[in-house]
C-alpha cells in the first residue's frame, strides 16, 4: 500500500510530514447530510487516522441530490452505516467510528473529548450551538460550515484563541431563520463548502496554509465571489466551562414509520417504547419493547434512553403522534410502527386483532 | 448612491443581492443603519443576531460609518 | 419519484422550470479523475438528464485519495464503467452513457456533437487543446477546470461568443509545465474545483447567476483566496472550422498491466495486440487477438483502432515495452499481459510451455 | 515596493507567493515586466503562454503599468 498518498507525499510544503499527521489525526465530523459527505468522503480518502461519524438520521429520497454517496437502494437505512461501510470499502488504512445517534446535551462532551476536532455539519441552530459550547468547554477547534440556497459560510472557531461561533452570532436564532430541511438547496453547493471545510481540517491538522480563523468567509456561488470578514474574540465566550442551562434546540427530524418488515429486521437497533395502557400491554406486546402509557410519558422521559433511535409503538399508529410531541425535546429520532401493532400482527401472523382504541 | 450587500434571508427579504441607500440618507453609525433598514423591511428585525460588516470586519452599533464605507448585512444560517 | 428534487424544486429562483431544464440537458464529462469524479457525482445527482463519460483509464491506488468515488475493490477496472454504475445505482432516473475511450481527434468531434455541453475534466494539456478547438468547430460551450498543487482555475469558454482557452493560453505549453501525473496534489482540492465546475454546468443549463464566461477563476485554497480576472476573447480564435494539423498530445497514461485472470474476464474490453513474429503467433495465440509483429509495429500503427484500450501480448512481457514506446503517440490507453503467454497458457490450463525469445 | 501575485509553477520557480519589486526599478510596460522577471528567475523563459494580468485584466506586452496596479503572473496548469 505504499503508493496511496504519493500524490500527496510528493506535493512541496505538503510531504511524508504532513501524510503522517493526518494518519495520527482524529476527527469527528457531526452529521452526515449535505456537508458531511463531501467533507467524510475527502477526510477518509486522503488519509485522516480516524473518522468519527454522528448522524441519527436515515436516508430519504429528497436527501439524493445534495447527498451523492447515498443510492436508491440505501432508502431508510441509516446514513452513518451506510457511509461508514462506503468509507471502510474506500480506505481500508484508516479507522471509522459509527454513531448513530444526535449529538444532545447528554453525550456531546464524551463523544467530542475523544477526537483531535469537530466538523460541524449539522443542519441546525441548536446543534451548532451544542458544538460551538462543547468545543469551548474541551478546548478543541471546530470547522463551521452553513448554507443558504445559493450561498455557503466557512469558518474555523476556537483555535488557539480564536473567535466561537458565539463571537459571530451571540444569541440562537428562532424561527424566522429558516431550520432544518425546510429551506431550498442546489445540491452542489453542500459540495463546495463540505470540500472547504475538509482543506481546514487538512490545514489544522499539518500546519500548511492560513487556517480560516477569526474570517468568515462567504461564497455565493451564484456570482463566484467569495468575501472574507474578520470576527474579533470575545473572551466571555471562551470561557464557558459547562453547557448552559440553555436549552439546545433538537436536531431536525420529523417522525418517521418504520414498518412491520423493516421493524423485524432491524428491532435491535431502536429503542422500543409502547405508549398503550398498562393493560393492552399485559394483553400483548413486541418482545424486547417498553411500555410508558401515553398520559405518564412527559413524566418519564428521562427512562428514555438517548444512545439510539426511539421506536414508538400503539395500536394504530394514532396515540404515537403525540407522544412523538411530547419527545420532541428529547433529542433523539422518532419513528412509529407503520399501521400500529394491528399491521405489524397481520405481518407476522396473517391475524387480524380486534381495534381496542 | 451606496449598495449594501446583502446575504442570506436579508436578500429574500429584501429582493436582491443588494440595498441601495443615498447619500443625503445615508445614516451616521451602524445603530441607525439597522434602525433604518428595519424600518425599510421589518422582517429585518425579527433575525435575532443579524451582524453588520464594515470594510469586512464585523462592527459594533456605535461605529461610524460613511457612504464610503464597504458595508454587508450577514444573518446566521442553518441549513447543512 | 416525486420528492426527489423538492429542495431544489422550492429553492428560489431555481423552481419546477429550472429543474425540467436540468431534466432535458446532455453533458459530456471528459475525464473521470479528480475533477471528473465530484463533477459527475453532483451533476447527476441533482438531475441532469443525459451524462456522458469518457475515460479510458483503469483505477490505480494513487488515484482513490482524490477520487474518492473508487474503492479498494474497483483497483483495475475501467473509471467509466465504475463510475457509471454508481451513477445508475444512484439516480435510476437519468441516462448515463460510457465510452471507455480517450478523447482523440479522430473521436472529439463525433462525440461532443452528441452534448450540449462539456465539461473538461481532463489532466493534459494536449485534451484541453482539443475540447477547445472541437468546442469552438461545434459551437459548444465548455467549463474549464484544472489544478496546480493547493490552486485550481476555474473558467466557461465558447459560451455565446465570449473567449476560449486559446484565448487565455495561446501556445499549448510544452515539458516545462508539469503534465499528467507527476505533480502532486492534496485531494480535496480537484474536489472543491470539480465542484465549482459542476455549479457553473448549472448555471449554463438553467439560466441562473453569473456564467464565468470570459473571466479567469483563480482559487487559492491555501489562503483561500479567490481572484477573478478578464479574459478578452480573441476573433480568429472563434473562427476555427477545423481541427489543425496541430499534433494533440496524448493523454496521461502509462502502460498497466494485466494478469491473465483479468484479460479473460474482460477480454472483449480490449484491442488484443501480439507483437510477436508471425511464426509464434501461428503456433499459438489467444482467441481474438490481432499480430503485428514488434519490427513492423511504426509502419501499421494504423492497423490498431483508438475507440478502446490495447492489451499488447508477447512470451513474457519483455517485447511489449519497445512496443509500448512505438504505440506512446497513438492516443489509446496501453496494457500489457501480466508475465506474457507464459504466464497465461499456466494460468488457463496449468501448461508450462518453452521458452523461444 | 510593490509586490506581484504568483500562481502556479511561477510560486515553485521564484520560491514564494510573491516578488517583490522596489519602485526605482518597476518597469514601465508588460514586455519589460516580463523580461525583467525572466531575468531575475531565468526558468520563467521556459512556460509557454505564461499570461500577466494587470488589475485583474490579462494584459498585452505593450501595455503601460505602475507601481500602484495590481499584477498577478497566470501560467496555464495542467492539472485534473
Amino acid at each position: 500500500m505504499s503508493d496511496r498518498y504519493i500524490r500527496q507525499r510528493t506535493l512541496n510544503t505538503f510531504g511524508d510530514a504532513a501524510q503522517d499527521k493526518l494518519q495520527q489525526a482524529s476527527v469527528l465530523v457531526i452529521g452526515a447530510g449535505g456537508l458531511g459527505v463531501p467533507a467524510l468522503q475527502y477526510l477518509n480518502a486522503m488519509g485522516v487516522g480516524r473518522l468519527g461519524i454522528v448522524d441519527a438520521d436515515t436516508v430519504d429520497l429528497s436527501n439524493l441530490h445534495r447527498q451523492p454517496i447515498y443510492t436508491e437502494n440505501d432508502l431508510g437505512k441509516f446514513k452513518a452505516e451506510v457511509i461508514g461501510n462506503f468509507l471502510k470499502a474506500q480506505n481500508s488504512e484508516t479507522e471509522k467510528v459509527i454513531y448513530k445517534t444526535f449529538l444532545q446535551p447528554t453525550n456531546a462532551l464524551e463523544l467530542i473529548s475523544e477526537y483531535d476536532l469537530v466538523l460541524d455539519a449539522s443542519d441546525n441552530f441548536g446543534t451548532r450551538y451544542l458544538v460551538n459550547d462543547s468545543c469551548v468547554i474541551l478546548n478543541k477547534p471546530f470547522i463551521y460550515g452553513g448554507l443558504f440556497g445559493f450561498e455557503g459560510q466557512v469558518s474555523v472557531f476556537n483555535y488557539r484563541g480564536g473567535p466561537t461561533y458565539r463571537c459571530l452570532y451571540p444569541e440562537m436564532p428562532d424561527r424566522v431563520i429558516a431550520d432544518c430541511n425546510t429551506h431550498g438547496v442546489l445540491g452542489v453547493v453542500p459540495g463546495i463548502i463540505g470540500n472547504l471545510q475538509a482543506m481546514e481540517v487538512v490545514k489544522i491538522l499539518t500546519g500548511i496554509g492560513e487556517v480560516l480563523s477569526g474570517k468568515l468567509l462567504l461564497v455565493d456561488t451564484l456570482s463566484m465571489q467569495t468575501h472574507k470578514m474578520n470576527i474579533a474574540a470575545i473572551r466571555e465566550n471562551l470561557e464557558l466551562k459547562s453547557l448552559t442551562k440553555e436549552q439546545y434546540m433538537v436536531p431536525c427530524s420529523s417522525m418517521k414509520g418504520l414498518d412491520p418488515e423493516a421493524l423485524e429486521a432491524a428491532a435491535g437497533e431502536f429503542f422500543l417504547l409502547d405508549v398503550r395502557s398498562k393493560d393492552e400491554f399485559s394483553a400483548y406486546h413486541i418482545p424486547g419493547s417498553r411500555n410508558i402509557p401515553l398520559d405518564e410519558l412527559g413524566d418519564r422521559k428521562g427512562e428514555i434512553p438517548v444512545d439510539r433511535p426511539v421506536c414508538l409503538i400503539c395500536q394504530q399508529a394514532i396515540r404515537t403522534k403525540p407522544a412523538a410531541a411530547v419527545l420532541e425535546d428529547h433529542g433523539v429520532a422518532l419513528y412509529e410502527l407503520t399501521g400500529g401493532l394491528r399491521n405489524y400482527l397481520e405481518f407476522i401472523k396473517g391475524v387480524r386483532i380486534p381495534d381496542t382504541q | 448612491m451606496k449598495d449594501i450587500l446583502l446575504f442570506g434571508v436579508t436578500r429574500e427579504i429584501v429582493g436582491g443581492a443588494t440595498v441601495r441607500i443615498s447619500e443625503e440618507e445615508f445614516p451616521k453609525d451602524v445603530a441607525s443603519l439597522k434602525a433604518m433598514l428595519m424600518e425599510k423591511y421589518p422582517p429585518l428585525k425579527e433575525i435575532i443576531s443579524l451582524r453588520i460588516a464594515v470594510n469586512n470586519e464585523f462592527a459594533k452599533d456605535e461605529l461610524t460609518i460613511g457612504s464610503e464605507d464597504e458595508i454587508a448585512l450577514i444573518p446566521p444560517v442553518s441549513g447543512g
